[in-house]
């Protein structure tokens, strides 16, 4: 398990090979990368995402942690940026390994809501037309009641 | 003396990213009714509790949560990881 | 949208950098690799992967033009190897790129589920203790019934 | 003349990868039927309709699909791709 903020980009192709590589014997392994998006202006500049040391690393390990003993899991990683991002920067990913894609996938999606919805990230986009919190979305608090 | 950190717009309306604070408040919610009859930005930032979370000593907690024994409390907007 | 069937090694990290940068736009990556795992005994030597060329490409072009139709996809990838096949190497992968997380998610699992059991591979594992043929799981059978 | 393709362990029991039928079955189920007439490969090989899958000019097809104008008959065990 490996969990890992930093403000530095990342090489989601690299570090999913290095996470296979590491979870030898899981005959699945499920990646998902967040990459920023244009806004729908087509005018975003920047992509500046705060975060709350302290309690960024504690919520993210408390995540993974359920996902490993809820599914069947060899492994699990979750790397999150934060600071100033482009357009087309990944801005984190996170990566299941499980002898059954059933469980790898499922983990994936679990760690995806709630890093969505109960990791201290806010994100905001500065756009030549202006500067605006990116707002929660209703269908992501929702997703949290499936698990 | 309780720390008080704030995210986000929340940060940005009250001005500062963090304060010490004298409160005798028991809960969350009655630190919010201090702070806003304190001043103008903190009524307009925390206008409207359903737009607020808050943690506790960096543990997602609810508005009614005791702050007995609390060092830290964080106010911020919904999160938007991922 | 790619399908490609070989029997050469690929690199899935450099595979899914090389999606994630041609879908450009999409904000969610989601890819599943299979990776040969070796056998209850632990003397595996050899996945050998037959294939009914012809019908292999029309199956995989059919299950990933559907899965186009159905989820709101920027793009997908297919990547299946045939052959003989070393412990630990990557079998196959399905890329998935999506405005929306959900779509993605969905999308690449559809795609696993018909790749496992309506796409024409077959498994035989060739190991000190003997080969034989990889059953059909009923379970596989089963996960198609929920699309 | 129909193409008859076999894969898997289908192929190892009968012993080729592909051969050229003279038939007039009318159905899949047919061509089973006349072919494990014929020698005890087929028979043995075609023993358990149920660990059979069939694909008519590479389409997966039901045993009792017509074969009327069909150039390839496949018959494999369940797949087990991914």
């Amino acid at each position: 398990m490996r969990i890992t903020i930093q403000s530095e980009p990342f090489d989601m192709g690299a570090e999913s090979n290095a996470f296979a590589t590491s979870a030898k014997g899981a005959g699945a392994i499920v990646t998902f990368t967040g990459i920023t998006r244009d806004n729908a202006q087509g005018d975003l500049q920047v992509m500046e995402i705060e975060h709350y040391p302290g309690m960024t690393e504690r919520a993210l390990t408390d995540i993974a942690e359920t996902a490993m003993q809820r599914w069947q899991l060899d492994d699990c990683l979750i790397i999150h940026r934060y600071g100033r991002l482009a357009p087309q920067d990944p801005i984190m990913m996170v990566a299941t390994a499980s002898r059954h894609r059933a469980d790898a996938f499922a983990a994936a999606e679990y760690l995806m809501d709630y890093l969505k919805s109960r990791a201290p990230f806010w994100k905001k986009e500065i756009a030549k037309s202006g500067a605006s919190w990116v707002a929660a979305r209703d269908v992501d608090e929702a997703a949290l009641k499936r698990w | 003396m309780i720390d008080v950190v704030y995210f986000a717009w929340v940060r940005e309306r009250i001005g500062l990213p963090r304060e010490q604070v004298e409160t005798s408040a028991a809960t969350v919610a009655d630190l919010i009714t201090e702070l806003s009859a304190r001043e103008d930005r903190y009524a307009m930032a925390f206008a409207d509790l359903s737009s607020l979370r808050v943690a506790l000593d960096q543990e997602l907690a609810e508005f009614d949560s005791p702050l007995a024994g609390i060092r830290e409390v964080a106010i911020f907007p919904p999160m938007t990881g991922g």
